[in-house]
């Protein structure tokens, strides 16, 4: 098995996700907040990953752009999940990496009076994996 | 003892290749009951069917054993020759040396010792056999239909067209059902009401047709060609036969503010109400929960005005009990609730509706008298965004929606697409898809119509929300060809809404013992080559109940499904298969345990009385088949623990003989 | 020691005879010795005085002997239930084996029965003579001078000692306080066999029903065994077989015999009690009920009169039969 | 071919519709399977009742296999969905007798899965083969 294969297979185990079941439909990246952010959308996630397109996905800021509101996790009608899968692809790049992003000593630096607590506690989650 | 018969057939090399025919004939020659044994070049050839025929005659055979192919390929073929040579055909037995020995096995000694194995089981098995007569069951020459949409109108309109009288149900005040409230149809646009409205004056001007309409099936007994069915008639409140559907007591009622189920809840209908201009029957309906004087005995009003003296306020629901033959299931299908999908905002916005609500709006007899106005204002809307597949072709996990493609949705939606564009070219209209489907003569060509000539803008995605912000509604979604996400301001928003068989459909299918698939959608007796017939004999399927249909195809399965029932009730007698189940009544226990399992509800008890051997008397309840229900799975022979219970051809001793015969 | 006596039990057959109610009693008769209790029907006062007993050697179910006596008897019979007596009862009238009309059924209150079997192995054979006092079995027997005495509860019928309810599930009058379902061991046994190795197992089996001398015995007291005619007596049956011919037939008897109870069987106790073999024959019944719990949830037959039991039932969902192996090696 | 190798009897107890027209299937397209199997046609898997089974043990058979239709396809629409129970339940209670389990199976085969009743077969017959032969449920006096 080469590096692309292996790279496929350990995110759609890590992630628990079957992109083979995206039917195409975008409501994934029609219902996304963080659309705009993102150089590569949702529904793409799921392609790339069918298609073991993953490096450039391990190098795209997107990893971090997508806010993990799970609202196209919510509306995805063929229950697809793109967002673990964005999960699975950012663990994968942390992992590579060989660190953690941030720390549970980092957060109360990060604690300001117009940062809504929601977005430490998905900052936390995202980036302690 | 029987005096069998052994015919050992080559096929040629098929089996002669790997079976050693000969040395199977004489082998299975010594065998209990083998008269005679012999093998010829091709059994099922007509010099073949002439030496069986001659062997009959000539040693006095009363059991026939071929071993040839498979039963599923000639078994009938076998047990005609026996019929013609004068024995009865359930005495032949077949023991397959082909498909399952000379073809799977490659060494002649393996393949011979099999053969001789399968053809000492088939003696075992045919010394037991008994001579089997099909039951034979009057037919009753009347049709029942369930449901008076298009599916029912036109299955009724074709049944009696051939001669037979035929009976609609239908449980709302008129026939004529989704197809009534649809504006224009697709591809070639004209309309609903021009098309359908004389079919629905046709049933209650022809007299081999009887509508039931207000009214619902209570009860279903029997089998095919004899069902007893109970149907409930809901009272009225209206004499029917009187009533001559003048609107005069509907103009005067005063209770004005009932929402409108025929406009779908988007204006109000009075206590007393026609459901549309050209309701068959047109007779006027008391809603009783509604009207003033059904609840408190005041008002009255209708009664007075009332010439024809048709009002009833004492009218009682009445239970009217028929015989039929046959049963045409055509309940049809609702769109799914909109509950569940937040995202879209039905809830939230009266600006947000589903398509049968857009087809009553662009309705000439619809509640704004075929204006496109918003619901919410009354306004013109300028930017409306339509949304495919919403809750069709849903992940069964997602809980909301449907798996299947609801199939109508591509081509309505072009449709109102189109018509929008044509009527108010001065509008936006948008079309999000996931795919366009538009398998059909001219769709695709009416579709690329709506894009190319209309300019409908349709776009490869799907709306993820819809937000209600002043008076317009912000709608989010994707362009996948473009990659872009977009964002439009939306005046109205169209959601083509899974479609679900009708929620009556399920106890109807419990009644009729007939099986359904998990989406309640009626099934098939064979996906392919029996599409409008039930599994359950005698009933036939129509229309959107078996599976999502649009008008053509409903048309041609209700005319394929009136064929099948004329072709029933042609017969004046059914002959069944005479491998059934019957009960020993001097060992049934009548413990119920074989009712439960019987898929067919074959099963029946009564009360008899037993001669004891010391010569008192005792009533016993015992079980009984009824062998033109039963279809001879055998479910019924194993949960029998005194055994009273066996099948014809396949009992318990035949098949143990098998299975000793092969042990052996 | 029974909480009621039999005292009671002939004032309430009495009142019950005399105010027309039931024609005929079913009840507990002397045997020749003092724990070998029959059935009998009595008919009047005399009757009941002389011969009606009750003690702790009282566990014949009677719900089967109904689909007999009711047809018989005219007018209703008066039948005594003890509460596990009550599920056989609701489970022959789920079968429709006889007539709910013709019965009048009292609900007694039990604290379980002896088993002689126990007795014996106390005291020895040769019971002469066994008297009831108090909390204790008084026991003479031909050897001894002195009674033994011995305490009921060291004597207890195993299906007593895992008695799974002190409720009664059907009676037209109770007599006593109701009880309670109880959360019983029962299946403890059956679940250290499934813990042996297959080999262990089929030693123990072998050992066990080998000792069948296929009297029937279970059979004839089983209340779930009410057919008209047994496939072990048919000669169309194709199994019709009388007597242990080899060692397979006791285990195709008691195989077939437990699946054809299975999901009727209410587990009374009755086929292990009446085995002469001392056969622990509710072993095969309770596999079959609890591997029935645990594929497709808790049913108990008899619970209720008309319940669906769960081999006539089915879920689209239900477990293979293949699966049912793999259970077994987790559970091991 | 060995001469002496240990051949197995194997009972198969196949619904007329589906499993039967599988081994058909199978015959169709020539793929082998041990001559050992003998398929008994049942017109529905629910037509086996238990006591087939134990007589075909108890007459020497050394595996005995049930095929039906997949469950939901029953042409009798829920006939295997009780097989499936009963045999459960069976399978079970052999198992608590110390009976070997690989020695019953039910598999369901479509009309179609001709491979698949070849594979069943091969794979079941190897299984049995591994066992030796039944002596548990062996009748003495019946064996020749």
């Amino acid at each position: 098995m080469n590096n692309k294969e292996y790279l496929q297979e350990e995110i759609i185990r890590r992630s628990g996700v079957n992109p083979s079941k995206c039917m195409r439909c975008g409501k994934c990246s029609a219902t996304c907040p963080a659309y705009d952010e993102m150089e590569y959308h949702p529904h793409q996630f799921v392609n790339m990953v069918e298609s073991g397109d993953i490096e450039p996905l391990l190098n795209s800021e997107s990893l971090y752009k997508c806010l993990s509101c799970f609202a196209c996790i919510d509306r995805c009608p063929r229950n697809v999940e793109p967002a673990k899968l964005v999960e699975a692809v950012r663990l994968t790049a942390i992992r590579q990496q060989g660190a953690n992003r941030m720390t549970a000593n980092d957060v109360p630096q990060m604690i300001e009076e117009d940062v809504p607590p929601q977005l430490l506690v998905s900052a936390f989650r995202k980036y302690t994996k | 003892m029987q005096r069998v018969g052994v015919f050992v057939c080559w096929c040629g090399s098929n089996i002669a290749g790997t079976v050693d025919v000969e040395a199977v004939s004489e082998a299975l020659k010594s065998e209990p009951g083998v008269v005679f044994s012999t093998n010829y070049q091709y059994m099922c050839s007509q010099a073949g069917q002439d030496m069986i025929k001659e062997a009959v005659k000539e040693h006095n055979l009363t059991g026939i054993v071929v071993c040839s192919c498979s039963p599923r390929m000639h078994e009938a073929t076998f047990r005609k020759t026996a019929a013609a040579a004068g024995l009865n055909p359930y005495m032949v037995e077949i023991a397959n040396i082909r498909e399952q020995c000379s073809w799977v096995h490659k060494d002649m000694l393996t393949g011979t010792e099999k053969a001789i194995i399968l053809g000492k089981a088939a003696i075992a098995k045919v010394n037991l056999n008994t001579p089997l007569t099909p039951g034979e069951s009057p037919v009753t020459k009347r049709a029942l239909v369930i449901g008076g949409g298009i599916a029912g109108i036109q299955t009724a309109l074709d049944i009696a067209d051939a001669g037979f009288p035929v009976d609609i149900v239908e449980k709302k005040p008129t026939i004529g059902g989704k197809m009534a409230q649809l504006d224009k149809t697709f591809p070639t646009l004209d309309c609903a009401a021009c098309i359908l409205t004389p079919k629905m004056v046709d049933v209650a001007q022809n007299e081999k047709i009887r509508i039931f309409s207000y009214s619902e099936v209570s009860e279903i007994k029997g089998f095919v060609g004899n069902f007893d069915v109970t149907i409930k008639k809901n009272a009225r409140f209206v004499k029917e036969d009187v009533c001559t559907g003048c609107g005069a007591c509907v103009d005067k009622c005063p209770m004005k503010k009932i929402p409108n189920e025929f406009n779908l809840g988007m204006d109000n209908r009075k206590a007393i109400y026609i459901p549309f201009a050209q309701a068959v029957p047109k007779v006027a309906t008391i809603d009783p929960n509604a009207c003033n004087m059904l609840k408190n005995g005041k008002c009255g009003l209708c009664a007075k005005v009332c010439t024809a003296g048709a009002i009833d306020y004492t009218q009682k629901d009445e239970y009217i009990e028929e015989k039929y033959g046959a049963i045409v299931v055509a309940t049809g299908f609702n769109p799914i609730s909109m509950d569940k999908f937040d995202e879209f905002a039905y809830n939230q916005s009266k600006d947000v509706i589903t398509s049968l609500e857009f087809e009553r709006l662009t309705n000439a007899a619809g509640p704004t008298a075929g204006k496109l106005l918003r619901p919410s204002d009354g306004k013109h809307p300028h930017t409306i965004v339509f949304v495919q597949c919403v809750g069709s072709r849903c992940d069964a996990c997602a809980e909301k929606g449907k798996e299947y493609c609801s199939k109508i949705c591509c081509m309505y939606t072009a449709k109102h697409a189109m018509l929008t564009r044509d009527k108010y070219p001065d509008t936006e209209v948008y079309v999000f898809y996931i795919d366009v489907r538009t398998p059909g003569k001219n769709f695709d060509e009416f579709y690329r119509r709506a894009v190319e000539e209309y300019g409908v803008k349709y776009i490869k995605g799907m709306v993820g929300k819809v937000t209600p912000e002043g008076d317009v509604l912000k709608v989010q979604a994707s362009d996948l060809i473009a990659n872009k996400q977009l964002h439009i301001d939306a005046d109205l928003v169209v959601l083509a809404a899974a479609i679900e068989p009708d929620k009556s459909a399920r106890p109807l299918a419990t009644m009729l013992t007939a099986s359904m698939d998990t989406n309640d959608f009626f099934t098939e007796a064979h996906p392919k080559l029996r599409p409008v017939e039930s599994p359950t004999a005698g009933v036939f399927l129509s229309g959107a109940c078996q599976g999502p249909k649009d008008i053509p195809e409903t048309v041609s399965q209700a005319g394929a499904a009136a064929s099948k029932v004329i072709g029933l009730l042609a017969k004046d007698k059914l002959t069944g298969n005479p491998c059934v189940a019957h009960s020993n009544e001097l060992m049934c226990n009548g413990c119920s345990s074989c009712e439960r399992v019987c898929p067919y509800g074959a099963i029946t008890y009564s009360d008899k009385e037993f001669r004891m051997p010391d010569r008192t008397t005792k009533i016993r309840r015992v079980a009984s088949v009824n062998p033109a229900v039963c279809q001879g799975c055998g479910a019924c022979t194993v949960a029998c623990p005194s055994g009273a219970m066996d099948l014809n051809g396949f009992a318990n001793s035949q098949i143990m003989a098998e299975v000793d015969a092969i042990c052996k | 020691m029974q909480k009621i006596t039999r005292e009671q039990l002939i004032e309430k057959a009495v009142a019950l005879l005399a105010d027309g109610t039931v024609s005929c009693v079913l009840g507990w008769s002397k045997g020749e010795f003092d724990y070998d209790v029959t059935p009998a029907i009595f008919n009047n006062e005399e009757e009941l005085k002389a011969n009606f007993v009750f003690n702790d050697f009282c566990g014949v179910n009677f719900s089967k002997y109904l689909v007999a006596k009711t047809q018989k008897c005219e007018g209703k019979i008066l039948v005594f239930l003890k509460p596990c007596d009550t599920y056989s009862f609701n489970q022959l009238l789920t079968e429709h084996r006889f007539d709910r009309e013709k019965v009048y059924a009292v609900g007694i209150p039990c604290e379980g029965m002896a088993d002689v079997a126990k007795v014996k192995t106390i005291c020895g054979d040769g019971i002469a003579s066994i008297n009831f006092d108090g909390e204790n079995l008084a026991v003479t027997t031909l050897y001894e001078d002195a009674p033994v005495m011995i305490s009921t509860n060291d004597v207890l019928a195993e299906r007593c000692v895992n008695c799974k309810s002190k409720k009664h599930v059907a009676y037209d009058e109770l007599i006593g306080d109701e009880g309670e379902v109880i959360e019983s061991n029962r299946f403890d046994e059956v679940e250290k066999l499934e813990a042996m190795t297959p080999d262990e197992r089929f030693a123990f089996w072998q050992n066990e029903l080998s000792r069948c001398i296929r009297c029937n015995a279970c059979r004839d007291a089983c209340p779930a065994c009410t057919c008209e005619k047994c496939v072990f007596d048919n000669p169309n049956s194709g199994v019709e077989n009388k007597s242990p011919a080899n060692s397979f037939e006791e285990k195709m008897f008691h195989i077939i015999r437990a699946f054809h109870v299975a999901g009727r069987c209410t587990d009374c106790g009755e086929c292990s009690r009446v085995c002469p073999q001392n056969i622990p024959l509710h072993l095969l019944n309770r596999k079959f009920i609890k591997d029935m719990n645990e594929f497709y949830g808790e049913y108990q037959a008899g619970a209720e009169v008309g319940s669906r039991a769960p081999l006539v039932d089915y879920t689209t969902e239900d477990l293979e039969p293949g699966e049912v192996f793999n259970r077994g090696d987790m559970n091991a | 071919m060995q001469v002496n190798e240990y051949k197995p009897l194997i009972v198969a107890f196949c619904c007329n519709w589906c499993s039967y027209a599988g081994a058909d299937l199978a015959g169709n397209n020539r793929l082998n399977y041990p001559a050992e199997v003998k398929i008994i046609r049942v017109p529905c898997s629910c037509r086996v009742n238990p006591m087939f089974i134990l007589r075909a043990f108890q007459r020497g058979a050394d595996g005995v296999i049930i095929c039906g239709c997949h469950p939901g396809d029953c042409h009798y629409t829920s006939g295997n969905y009780y097989t499936r129970r009963r045999m459960a339940a069976l399978f079970s209670m052999l198992d608590y007798l110390g009976i070997e389990k690989e020695r019953t199976r039910v598999e369901w085969v479509s009309a179609a899965e001709g491979a698949k009743f070849a594979a069943t077969m091969n794979d079941f017959v190897e299984k049995v083969v591994a066992l030796g032969e039944n002596k548990r449920l062996e009748d003495l006096r019946c064996k020749k």
